[in-house]
């Protein structure tokens, strides 16, 4: 099973590569090579997850496994945790790619558009693999730069505008983590992440770390669009085709943000309490800014992108709490069930996210409008579409019995059981918010009849964009199962306990 | 110390430059100034007095060389910084050709 | 040692102040390229000769590319304008900087000083390196043996901003 | 693209070739002698940009050389991954394994696969800053129509 883990980057780079030299000679050749290549990865991840159950794997690259305890080259660690996120990047690129295959056809330079996506994708994969904080960087900038040209692939004013911005923050919230790296290397002359917790545990001088901590938190929140750093995201996630939307708000700012951050402050660092009081507040106040800025919105795109930042608030704040309560160390009962819930939830965030944005994406590409005031009515002529905005909205605004219902309401418990009250309060408060401004994305877009004039021309969207919504609509059920004790113990766990037991963790990589 | 400490300070001219400036060909400008210090950093980090450049002559004995490490990740960074500027360079003439203007704040009231 | 480097800092820190404040774009690209080549002269000072090729080679074709834009477009620098956005903009940015030169200081108050570096996970990169890799040249050796896949990467990226620049430059978007 | 005139078209033929030269030697000696692939891919890349200013191009010619070059770094960047592959398919399975023979320090064939990647990784980065440059070149000639 060793020999696999590389391919997880492997396979995208050479398509893509492929795709550039013979997308001209042969017609339609992306359109086959690239969901294949994503359908390998998929199938990879879950033969490799199935496989893997608790244990760890470290994979020397270049067989440079090191003397001593001392780690050599660069490590690829699967892990728990990195097997999930695995799965979701690779599940919600093949779904975006196939909505893609119809999507597409009203742009121009297919091909770069099929080759972008393979390299995005290579990018999260290395990134989630990397055990190794440069190499963590390097790949973060493959698939941030790729993302970038496809955020500007309509070449329209508004895209261009959005790449602009989002490459200018994108380029300094890189710049703050290589500075950041390069402290890190300063002091403790190693660049794994494994040895330099190793390094920390020995102990540290408390205001270096502070610094190199905060350039972190500032660094990877502006790439997961955390509340003061979240300027680029409404435009860049709102004027992307919509499938690239899709995996941006999907999975891209999940996995090259808030699984980093997830990643330094449980493996990296030791947990220390005024970094889990910062993580936590500012999660509680993106959920609650994000949720509230949302609710103004009638773009409907942006009126996703602004709900992003509020759902990925309670992820943050889920995780933030699980590190508070570990510091305290007197109920850890608790600390579990907040994690489990973060991750749960970040998943689920995934699901309908992608899915929300591939809707707005058939409603655009019918309509040619992303406004909501000049939709309605449109439940009769595209039900496909409705059914499934239907059941996303549901589950995203925690309606039972779909997934986020239970996502939220084990952060609900855990914030109850940790005595954060006010945290329990605001979660429920912003769900409610939550429903507002769904259910007005709802009766704008298909029952209002105002703008319904035009209507009766439309028709439901090609087949594999419908595929690809049904799909998502149904696993946005499937994942309901999650919050069966049984099924949580064998999909969440594993990724727990690698958070929980940092030490455990390290020895076991370590132990090479 | 002193050198960190006046790298930090081209770090801070290329910070304020990004939150100060209009024109898009100023703050690619600033996003490079931002760049160089890093590499500075790590340059200086990896020195050791006395060291040698890392190209090691066969025949003589062991010798005091520089860290080769920090090097390796300030080329790697300097090739990142290329792609990056090439990158804003492409989307800054794209959008003087549809706006007519450099200006960051003319062009996002023009967006409408 | 320490203080040439300073020198030179301070020359590269008044060639990035004046790129800000230029009024014409070309001469604020040109200011720019004398920081870029300041840091040569930094690279070759420290021992890293191989930064240097690569820095002096990189900085002249991103000054080609820079100039090549500049001249395609205006030279003109927008008239500067004191309105509140600008203000508070300065104002934050001052405190941010204040804060964060603060917390700098005190943070490598307890970390080697230039020169004073020990090998961590280096010392095998030096140590008995030719043995292993056969180069001669550590720094390629870390860059193509040790590291390959981060140069991978690095390649990778430079890869995607080709392809990206291509795609972005395209004359129609949509058919 | 207008060309410049006949004695910098001569002089920067003459020193293209001298770079270009420069260049090749930068990337196969990058195991022995500062530089590597990406400062040697550069200089070639450079030698290019000259030409290229120096003779112009007409707006098909510019096409034509783009997918030439964007095809180059295709291919060798390709070959660098492939190369990794191969470490994975034989010999010790292992990605990014240096298994060709490591020779003697210092001689020109030595150090195993790193000359190998060194040419291919110097093909890559030429062929990508020319791309750049060409894209740019293009798009200010199609638009200015």
């Amino acid at each position: 099973m060793d020999a696999l883990i590389p391919l997880f980057v492997a396979i995208p780079l050479i398509s893509a590569f492929l795709i550039v030299i013979l997308g001209k000679l042969i017609k339609s050749f992306h359109r086959i090579l690239a969901p294949l290549s994503l359908l390998a990865l998929l199938i990879l991840a879950i033969y490799v997850f199935t496989g893997l159950g608790n244990s760890s794997i470290s994979y020397a690259l270049g067989g440079w496994t090191g003397n001593g305890g001392k780690p050599l080259g660069i490590y690829m660690v699967l892990d728990g945790f990195s097997i999930l996120m695995l799965c979701i990047i690779n599940l919600i690129g093949l779904i975006a790619l196939l909505y893609s295959l119809a999507y597409i056809s009203k742009y121009t330079a297919e091909s770069n558009y099929f080759a972008l996506f393979c390299l995005i994708v290579a990018g999260m994969n290395g990134v989630v693999l990397s055990g190794d904080l440069f190499n963590l960087f390097v790949f973060l900038e493959v698939s941030v730069i790729s993302s970038y040209a496809l955020v500007a692939f309509g070449v329209g004013k508004t895209e261009l505008e959005a790449s602009f911005k989002y490459q200018v923050l994108g380029g300094l919230a890189s710049m703050l983590i290589l500075l950041a790296i390069a402290l890190i290397y300063w002091q403790s002359k190693t660049l794994n992440i494994v040895d330099i917790r190793v390094f920390f545990d020995a102990g540290y001088n408390r205001s270096f770390y502070v610094f190199v901590q905060v350039l972190l938190i500032a660094g990877f929140g502006m790439k997961a669009a955390i509340i003061p750093f979240h300027a680029w995201l409404p435009d860049a996630h709102s004027s992307a085709p919509s499938p690239i939307s899709a995996m941006l708000s999907g999975v891209l700012i999940k996995a090259v943000g808030i699984y980093v951050l997830i990643r330094l402050f449980f493996n990296l660092f030791v947990f220390s309490y005024e970094i889990a009081m910062i993580l936590t507040s500012l999660g509680a106040i993106s959920m609650v800014v994000g949720s509230l800025l949302a609710i103004i919105q009638w773009d409907l795109k942006r009126l996703l992108a602004y709900s992003s930042i509020s759902q990925v608030g309670y992820v943050v704040m889920a995780f933030g709490m699980g590190i508070l309560l570990l510091v305290r160390g007197n109920n850890e009962a608790a600390a579990i069930l907040a994690i489990a819930g973060g991750l749960y939830h970040m998943i689920n965030h995934a699901v309908f996210k992608g899915l929300l944005f591939l809707n707005a994406g058939s409603i655009e590409h019918r309509l040619d409008t992303r406004d909501l005031k000049k939709m309605g009515g449109l439940s009769r002529v595209m039900p496909v579409t409705y059914t499934t905005s239907f059941m996303a909205s549901m589950s995203i605004s925690g309606i039972p019995p779909f997934n986020g219902f239970f996502s939220k309401l084990i952060i609900i418990i855990a914030a109850i059981n940790g005595r954060f009250y006010l945290l329990a309060t605001l979660a429920v408060l912003v769900s409610i918010i939550t429903l507002g401004y769904f259910l007005k994305f709802q009766r704008f877009a298909f029952f209002n009849k105002a703008a319904g004039q035009a209507v009766k021309k439309i028709k439901e969207v090609p087949f594999p964009m419908s595929f690809s919504m049904i799909f998502l609509a149904v696993l946005c059920l499937a994942l309901s199962l999650l919050a069966l004790p049984s099924v949580r113990e064998t999909i969440l766990s594993p990724a727990i306990d690698v958070l929980i037991q940092a030490e455990l963790h390290s020895k076991t990589i370590i132990g090479m | 110390m002193i050198v960190y400490i006046l790298c930090f300070v081209l770090f801070l001219v290329g910070l304020y430059g990004v939150i100060t400036r209009r024109n898009l060909i100023k703050i690619a400008i600033s996003l490079s100034v931002m760049e160089f210090s890093i590499f500075l950093i790590l340059a200086l980090i990896g020195y050791i007095d006395g060291g040698l450049a890392p190209i090691v002559d066969p025949g003589t004995p062991a010798q005091v060389y520089v860290d080769p490490l920090p090097q390796a990740m300030v080329l790697t960074a300097i090739v990142i910084g290329l792609a990056t500027t090439a990158m804003l360079m492409a989307i800054a003439i794209r959008l003087y050709r549809k706006y007519k203007t450099f200006d960051i704040r003319e062009i996002n009231k023009l967006r409408g | 040692m320490e203080l040439t480097i300073s020198i030179i800092l301070g020359f590269m820190i008044i060639g990035a102040i004046y790129a800000l404040h230029a009024k014409d774009l070309l001469s604020a690209v040109i200011a720019m390229g004398i920081v870029g080549y300041g840091l040569v002269i930094c690279f070759l000072l420290l021992k890293a000769p191989d930064l240097a090729i690569v820095q002096i080679v990189v900085e002249t074709i991103t000054l080609v590319i820079m100039v090549a834009v500049v001249l395609d477009s205006t030279r003109q620098e927008l008239e500067p304008s004191f309105d509140r956005r600008a203000l508070l903009n300065r104002i934050t940015g001052f405190i941010i900087f204040a804060g964060l030169f603060y917390f700098f200081l005190l943070a490598i108050e307890s970390l080697d000083p230039l020169g004073m570096h020990s090998l961590g996970m280096a010392d095998s990169y030096v140590n008995g390196a030719v043995e292993l890799t056969g180069s001669v040249n550590l720094v390629s050796g870390v860059l193509f043996d040790f590291r390959a896949y981060d140069t991978l990467g690095e390649a990778v990226i430079l890869y995607t901003a080709a392809l990206g620049a291509l795609t972005l430059l395209r004359m129609k978007g949509k058919k | 693209m207008k060309g410049m005139s006949i004695i910098v078209q001569k002089v920067s033929q003459l020193m293209a070739g001298l770079i270009f030269i420069y260049g090749v030697y930068i990337i196969l000696h990058g195991h022995l002698t500062p530089g590597g692939g990406f400062a040697g891919g550069a200089i070639i890349a450079g030698a290019f940009i000259l030409l290229i200013l120096a003779f112009g191009s007409s707006a098909l010619n510019l096409k034509k050389e783009i997918a030439g070059s964007s095809n180059t770094e295709s291919i060798a960047i390709l070959m660098v991954v492939v190369l990794a592959l191969m470490a994975l398919l034989f010999g010790s399975k292992i990605f990014f394994f240096n298994y060709l023979p490591r020779g003697e320090p210092g001689e020109l064939l030595s150090a195993g696969v790193i000359p190998l990647y060194n040419t291919f990784i110097g093909i890559e980065v030429a062929g990508a800053i020319l791309t750049i440059f060409l894209a740019l070149v293009i798009f200010k000639e199609e638009s200015l129509k």
